[in-house]
């Protein structure tokens, strides 16, 4: 270790009226940031605010329009990644950049890999060592040899951060690391930055998630519409001011919602086991009912099985063995068609890869699922003027943003195009509505929006299956709520009596009896 | 209305441009033979355009390409890459002839239309093998359409050598061409409706081929078959989601683009080759129709033009080396027109120059971002 | 079959399979990186002719190998312009390639010759054995007899293209290119100039092909003498799951089925020619539905790499 | 030719099949004899190279645009394309090299007994071999590539009864490395000496005899050129000694429909030994039985029925 830096620099960066011009926008409107040595300072702000604009350009990404960039005090000029990584500053990006089919090692050095001979001999076994001894340094456990492919997302996340402090970093800037992680791993997450700043580093995290601004940061810089709001220290302000500057209006964090009696038995699946794609069984016989008029939540750490639940229950993957009916009626290993065809909704986890076609109009997705059905087609013919009049009511009831409805979906902004799902999912008003990661990746303003959506669908009395990794949301929402873990569900929970507590132990794989007891724990100090 | 016109310019620049481009470096490599580009682009006109007669050959051209182009075209819809064409040309040719022969008894208007489908159905069939294979077995079409293709030729020239030579059906000397289809099997003349079209060899087929055309853009745009195969195309997991099964649409489009494939190697032999004939190599019909396709931007009223412009090219051709200009030169064109087809972005370049010397700052993605 | 017998068909496949080697292994470079090359063919004839025109030149055919190495790069920089920085589509691109390099070789061989369809007879070849000593071999003594430089070239080349993509650091970067190009910019590695590197690297690689089978084999240029030999590389490029030994295997699996086939006919095996002409490809198709099943192409290959910057 | 050029003599116009010009063999042929017409008869020529069977009809329509007066089709394949053509144009010239398929009072056919030829270099293949293994390399199975292979085998039989052929085809008149590939493999059975009919691959076998130091005969043209030393001879076919009559009938204005058969009696065909690779006695053998076929003593078998029926 280097020890302690000298206090007399305490600005490690600076950036001075950064304007950044995208075609029709303005991303960035004479933004001025700062970063303080071993601080972690948030960048918090909702969807295309800007964030990530910013920190492309501290990276080299992009260059600003205009604007100055001071890296310790000297004016500096990055014009692109290598210039960002020479001066010591490391990236981990909103989505990962990580080679599937590289192994940890691989990816941890890729780019400053060691080699013998002049540069003619990948020198695997030092870099083998070398992501050992950097993982060990900072705490940070992963396989070396493991294929990222093959690992959760939460070790890709440590991967990611290994990266940046393989190459050196001083500073890190981490966009949106918890999106993807469970609330343990939100935690181990910030005991490592708290570490990382420890040994000198100076940290800058983008977040949508105000609780974990306030447990994580030292200083918060919220950003609206491309301008600087204000820069506060973080044990100065609170979770409603900083909602409210983030959006410019009050928000409710928490939904309300009705008691009700649920119905019938709408969804009954039985030990039903399914295979990723590995061939591993990553659902072992599972078992649970959804009524009508409830919200059933399944949460549970990412990777626990989740994807090919959901996947078995649409139709997407084969089932091993088990049972799944609908309404009483069988399902088991019905085609995808089949099963839309008997009155199942979903909003797929990842919109890019399953929810739209995103070179087709947006149009042209609003229909997808029932584009055969009247009065979009008839006989295999489409009636276009149905079909563009449905999508104008949509945009309309469902705020879609977009210019008109023969713009690309890929033109629309993350958070819209979720809303086109949602409303090409209800307008089909499904018996049962299989929501995965509903709210991944949107504003809270967005959030909110579907969170009110999901509830009136139960309040019709209609079923809901939602699959989430965040556990404010399991909870704010749920009716009941079943852990899974490691392809099991460890128990099922009752919304109104389940603890924070309680079902981070089941997901961390305790069984009910030992997760009730932690769970008390839990409330007879909340009480205190 | 104005910014729809606006759009359909926007689209039919790039060719455009890409075109011209290409004339002026074929003009460069007429210049370099010694020749001038002038008299040659003259007999490239008169060949192709300047008279009735002239201008039915090139439609005579325009209408395999224009099918396998279609062929292509429904192909890249799908995310599918047919080099097939070939293969589904050549077989669907001497399965024509087969059954041509076969069927010699019937009366034109019942034969034509079986020889049609028959065309469509083998070709479909050839490309259709590629589809299972790439649906079933997830095994690249490129391969198997590439393998498909000789097979194709070497199961052709064996036909054309043993079961329908004349040998075997009419007690001739053996031959390196098969029989000729009957009468009741051949398209009419364009000339004998049109007597103006002179001695050109132009026959119905080219309506049949438009027809195709325009029922391919109905059937791609406006039903969901057409939604299904461009949703798999662009993106198979999402539509799987959505209920649609790209193992199946993958096999319909290859069978579709065979077939069109197809058509176009029955049309030519019932407008005008009447026979086929044992060949080294493959016809090149579906290569060209790559190129048609792409420079109709996969679309199939795109590959109209885009088959008269080739059409107008090749036809030309025979004009220019008439006039002693190396019949490379056409080539040489259609391939720079292809570079610039590809190398879209260049008018971007080209585009954002101009603007900026112009001296015009505005934003250049408006159409997108007006609200 | 006789033991010479065997090692003669050994031999046959193996000259066979060479020009596909050789240039399947310019396409694991080229889509490795994510540039798919269909233009592997035009590349092909174009070194093909040049080999030829630069031995007429100079009498000396390894300068001919040279030229074909240069000719090869150029036509393939064509693809590069236009699919690395026009972000154009490489289908297209590689289709223009093919029909460019066609065009031009018979456009040149009139301008320069003032005949068409081939080219005099070169006044040196590299048709036969450099490594006289491997003839004294016991056994596979025979093989070697038959070997031209070029298959020694393509072998040693298959090894250095299996070490230089696995074990040096910028091999690790094309791999990284081609299935994640925006991963591997972010960690400062050159995107464009990777891919540039690479389809270059196929342009030597399919340019020597062409030389193996101008000068390397018949000694002249003719039109139509690829024969579409461009797509059966880029086909043993797939088969080979576009790894560099693999892509032997199947380039030799190729060369074998077409030994075999001539093999067949010389001994008179009484099936029509055709069909034993069908051999190679059949076998391949059913090859491949029988044993191999899916090829995972590289991720970003066939995608232009845009810069997130407008 | 230049447009500016003062009017000459009248226009003749060669098309050529899809092997086009510089095939080596009958295309390059058939131009000869145009290029020896324009120097001596003074015509003006010109031709147009078919890229597809297809354009075969077209280009009829071309040059009978561009006023030809006289059209020869080269190659069996354009039989139905000339027949169309004479009908369309009954005041046309037409010449139609290699085949009699297409009868009409103005196509003047021009054919060729290629067996005749094959049978003497046959006979000179019989000869010289020290194995008694002779090979064969085609290039697609074409009837007309069959009648350079059953007169060969038929000349091989006469002169040499115990002596094997191999026979190979290419399914290929381009590709170059089958070529060589095939007559390598006949080699390494035991064929010290292969006469090739397979175009463009003829020059990877004329290549592997040179390399295996075996013999190999030419085809067409005299190939000797190739390689001195390892092309024993070749069997000789004057297209250009066709189309050069076909040429100055019209000239001449005596042109009319009709065939004609070119033959080892008009040496329209012939074997060729420019490099005098020949010994005397075989020359001398190839010469009685040259003499035995002029005379009509017997028929050269020319297709698999012939050659089975073939016997001394
Ligand atoms: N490459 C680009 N071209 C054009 N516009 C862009 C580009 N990248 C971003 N934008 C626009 O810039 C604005 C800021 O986007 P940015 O990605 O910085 O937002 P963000 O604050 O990171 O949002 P999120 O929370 O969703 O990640 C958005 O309006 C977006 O549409
Ligand atoms: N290259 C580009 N050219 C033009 N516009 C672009 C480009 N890239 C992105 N955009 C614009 O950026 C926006 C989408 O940016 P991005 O994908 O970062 O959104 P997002 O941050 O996911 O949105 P949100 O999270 O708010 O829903 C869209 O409005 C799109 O039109
Ligand atoms: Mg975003
Ligand atoms: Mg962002």
């Amino acid at each position: 270790m280097k020890g302690r830096w000298k206090k007399d620099l305490p600005k490690v960066l600076e950036m001075k009226n950064i304007t950044k011009v995208f075609p029709g926008v303005v991303a960035n409107d004479k933004v001025n940031f700062d970063l303080e040595k071993g601080e972690i300072h948030v960048l918090l702000g909702e969807n295309g605010a800007g964030k990530t604009t910013l920190m492309n350009i501290l990276y080299g990404l992009y260059q600003a329009t205009s604007g100055e960039i001071y890296f310790h005090g000297e004016k500096v000029d990055i014009k692109g990644p290598n210039d960002a990584i020479n001066l010591g500053i490391g990236m981990v990006h909103q989505h990962f950049m990580l080679v599937e089919n590289f192994t940890v090692t691989e990816n941890i050095v890729l780019g400053s890999e060691p080699s013998k001979a002049n540069g003619l001999y990948l020198d695997m076994e030092t870099a083998r060592n070398t992501v050992k001894e950097v993982s060990d340094n900072f705490g940070l456990k992963v396989d070396p040899n493991a294929l990222i492919q093959d690992i959760s997302v939460g070790l890709s996340q440590r991967v990611e951060i290994l990266k940046t402090l393989h190459k050196g970093a001083e500073v890190l800037i981490l966009d949106e690391p918890t999106a993807v992680l469970t609330p343990q791993e939100i935690d181990e997450l910030g005991v490592i930055l708290k570490n990382l700043t420890q040994e000198g580093k100076s940290i800058i995290l983008i977040t949508h998630k105000l609780k974990e601004v306030l447990s994580m940061s030292d200083r918060v810089t919220v950003i609206r519409r491309g301008k600087i709001v204000d820069t506060l220290k973080t044990k100065d302000t609170n979770i409603d001011q900083l909602a409210e500057m983030m959006v410019g209006r009050s928000v409710k964090l928490t939904s309300d919602k009705e008691d009700k009696t649920p119905g019938d038995v709408i969804l009954f699946i039985e030990n039903l086991v399914v295979k990723d794609t590995r061939k591993y069984d990553a659902v072992k016989s599972i078992s649970f009912d959804v009524k009508a008029g409830e919200i059933f939540a399944v949460a549970g750490v990412d990777g626990n099985g989740q994807k090919e639940l959901v996947e078995a229950l649409t139709g997407l993957t084969k089932t091993v063995s088990g049972k799944v009916s609908l309404c009483g009626k069988d399902i088991t290993g019905n085609k995808p068609k089949k099963v839309l065809e008997a009155g199942v909704g979903h909003i797929p986890e990842d919109r890019h890869k399953r929810g739209l076609i995103l070179q087709n109009t947006l149009a042209e997705n609003l229909i997808l699922g029932y584009h055969y059905c009247p009065p979009f087609a008839r006989k295999g013919v489409m009636n276009y003027a149905k079909i563009n009049e449905h999508a104008r009511t949509l945009i309309s009831e469902y705020d879609v943003r977009t210019p008109n409805e023969y713009v690309t979906a890929g033109s629309l902004s993350g958070g819209n195009q979720q809303k086109a799902i949602i409303a090409r999912e209800f307008y089909k008003d499904p018996v049962l509505l299989i929501a995965s990661q509903p709210t991944r990746g949107l504003d809270v303003g967005a959030i909110e929006f579907v969170h009110n959506r999901l509830i009136e669908q139960r309040d019709n009395n209609k079923a809901v299956l939602l699959v989430s990794l965040e556990l404010d949301e399991v909870m704010n929402l749920a009716d009941r709520i079943a852990v899974i873990y490691q392809g099991e569900i460890m128990g099922i929970v009752e919304g109104k009596d389940a603890t924070e507590r309680q079902l981070g132990l089941m997901m961390a794989g305790a069984s009910m009896e030992e997760a009730i007891e932690g769970g008390k724990a839990d409330n007879e100090n909340k009480i205190a | 209305m104005k910014t729809r016109l606006l759009n359909v310019w926007s689209v039919l620049k790039l060719p455009l441009v890409a075109i011209l481009v290409g004339f002026v470096v074929g003009a460069f490599c007429i210049m370099l033979a010694g020749s001038n580009p002038l008299t040659a682009y003259a007999a490239l006109l008169k060949g192709s355009l300047a008279s009735l007669p002239s201008f039915g050959e090139t439609l005579y051209k325009v209408t395999p390409i224009l099918l396998t182009g279609l062929a292509a075209a429904i192909g890249f819809r799908c995310g599918l890459f047919n080099i097939g064409g070939e293969g589904q040309y050549v077989v669907a040719a001497i399965a024509t002839v087969g059954v041509a022969w076969s069927f010699q008894g019937l009366p034109h208007f019942i034969l034509v239309p079986i020889l049609l489908i028959t065309g469509a159905l083998v070709g479909g069939v050839w490309g259709g093998i590629a589809g299972i294979l790439k649906a079933k077995r997830g095994i690249n079409e490129v391969i198997t359409t590439i393998m498909l293709n000789w097979t194709a030729l070497y199961l052709s020239n064996y036909l054309v050598r043993t079961l329908l030579n004349p040998s075997r059906l009419l007690d001739k000397l053996p031959s390196g061409h098969t029989v000729a289809v009957p009468e009741a099997a051949r398209l009419m003349k364009l000339k004998v409706i049109i007597p103006a079209f002179g001695y050109s060899s132009a026959h119905t087929g080219i309506f049949i081929a438009i027809g195709v055309a325009v029922l391919m853009w109905f059937i791609l745009f406006k039903t969901t078959l057409g939604y299904e195969i461009r949703a798999v195309g662009f993106n198979p997991t999402a539509s799987e989601y959505g209920g649609i099964s790209s193992a199946k649409n993958t096999f319909l489009a290859m069978f579709i683009s065979g077939g069109l494939a197809g058509l176009a190697g029955a049309i030519q032999i019932m407008g005008l080759v009447y026979m086929v004939n044992q060949s080294p190599e493959l016809p090149g019909y579906g290569f060209t129709g790559l190129c048609v396709a792409l420079v109709g931007l996969s679309h199939p009223l795109g590959c109209i033009p885009a088959a008269l412009l080739f059409g107008i090219l090749d036809n030309g051709s025979r004009q220019m080396q008439l006039a002693g200009i190396p019949k490379e030169i056409n080539a040489i064109i259609s391939a720079v027109i292809l570079v610039f087809v590809a190398g879209a972005l260049l008018l971007k370049y080209i585009n954002v120059y101009f603007e900026k010397k112009r001296g015009a700052g505005k934003p250049r993605f408006k159409e997108v971002r007006e609200v | 079959m006789s033991g010479v017998t065997v090692i003669a068909v050994i031999a046959s496949a193996i000259r066979l399979a060479t020009p596909l080697l050789l240039s399947a292994l310019g396409g694991v470079f080229s889509e490795r990186s994510g540039v798919v090359n269909i233009g592997l063919e035009g590349i092909m004839i174009f070194g093909a002719f040049f080999s030829v025109l630069f031995t007429h030149i100079t009498g000396n055919a390894w300068i001919g190998v040279v030229a074909a190495i240069i000719f090869g790069i150029v036509m393939a920089a064509l693809l590069a312009v236009v699919s690395i920085n026009l972000k154009g589509n490489q289908i297209i691109a590689g289709t223009a390639v093919n029909l460019l390099a066609a065009a031009l070789t018979a456009f040149f061989l009139e301008l320069i010759w003032h005949r068409s369809g081939s080219t005099p007879i070169c006044p040196d070849m590299l048709t036969s054995n450099p490594i006289r000593v491997l003839e004294k071999l016991p056994v596979i003594g025979d093989l070697f007899k038959q070997f031209t430089p070029f298959i020694y070239i393509a072998i040693v080349l298959t090894f250095v293209t299996y070490y230089i993509l696995w074990k040096t650091p910028w091999g690790l970067h094309v791999r990284a290119v081609g299935e994640h190009p925006k991963a591997a910019d972010t960690v400062g590695i050159g995107v464009y100039k990777t891919r540039w590197i690479c389809v270059l690297l196929s342009g030597v690689l399919a340019g020597l092909s062409g030389a193996c089978l101008s000068i390397g084999t018949v000694g002249l240029f003719r039109e139509g003498m690829v024969a579409g030999k461009g797509f059966i590389a880029l086909a043993a490029m797939v088969f080979g799951k576009w790894h560099p030994i693999g892509a032997m295997g199947a380039s030799f699996f190729f060369g074998i089925c077409l030994a075999i086939q001539i093999q067949a006919q010389s001994f008179g095996l009484d099936v029509p020619g055709e069909f034993l002409a069908m051999v190679p490809y059949v076998a391949t198709i059913i090859v491949l539905i029988g044993v191999v099943g899916k090829a995972v192409a590289p991720k970003a290959d066939g995608q232009p790499y845009e810069k997130d910057e407008a | 030719g230049g447009g500016a050029e003062v009017e000459e003599g009248p226009l003749v116009v060669l098309i050529t099949d899809t092997g086009g010009l510089g095939d080596e063999s009958f295309n390059d042929s058939a131009w000869a004899g145009f290029q020896r017409a324009e120097t001596e008869l003074g015509v003006q020529i010109q031709v147009i190279e078919s890229a597809t069977s297809d354009d075969y009809l077209p280009n009829i329509s071309a040059a009978v645009e561009a006023g030809a007066a006289l059209i020869i089709c080269n190659g069996f394949l354009m039989a139905e394309a000339t027949q169309q053509g004479a009908e369309q144009y009954p005041d046309q010239a037409f010449a139609l090299v290699d085949s009699a398929d297409a009868q009409a009072p103005n196509i003047l056919n021009l054919t060729f007994n290629e067996q005749e030829g094959s049978f003497l270099v046959g006979v000179a293949a019989a000869a010289m071999t020290e194995s008694n293994v002779i090979g064969f390399v085609g290039g697609i199975q074409l009837p007309l590539i069959e009648k350079f292979q059953f007169g060969f085998q038929a000349g091989v039989k006469a002169a040499n009864p115990d002596a094997q052929v191999l026979i190979n085809y290419t399914q290929s008149f381009s590709d170059s490395a089958l070529g060589k590939e095939n007559a390598l493999a006949q080699n390494k059975l035991g064929a010290d000496v292969i006469y090739h009919a397979s175009g463009g691959c003829g020059i990877g076998v004329i290549q592997a005899a040179g390399e295996q130091d075996f013999w190999a005969i030419g085809v067409d043209q005299d190939q000797s050129a190739l390689d001195p030393d390892h092309v024993l001879c070749s069997m000789i076919k004057r297209v250009d000694v066709a189309t050069f009559n076909a040429i100055k009938m019209v000239v001449d204005g005596e042109f009319e429909g009709g065939g004609y058969v070119f033959s080892l009696a008009d040496e329209g065909i012939g074997a060729g030994d420019e490099a005098g690779n020949l010994p005397a006695d075989v020359l001398a053998s190839i010469e009685v039985w040259k003499e035995k076929i002029v005379n009509g003593e017997f028929e050269v078998p020319y297709d698999a029925n012939t050659f089975a029926n073939f016997s001394l």
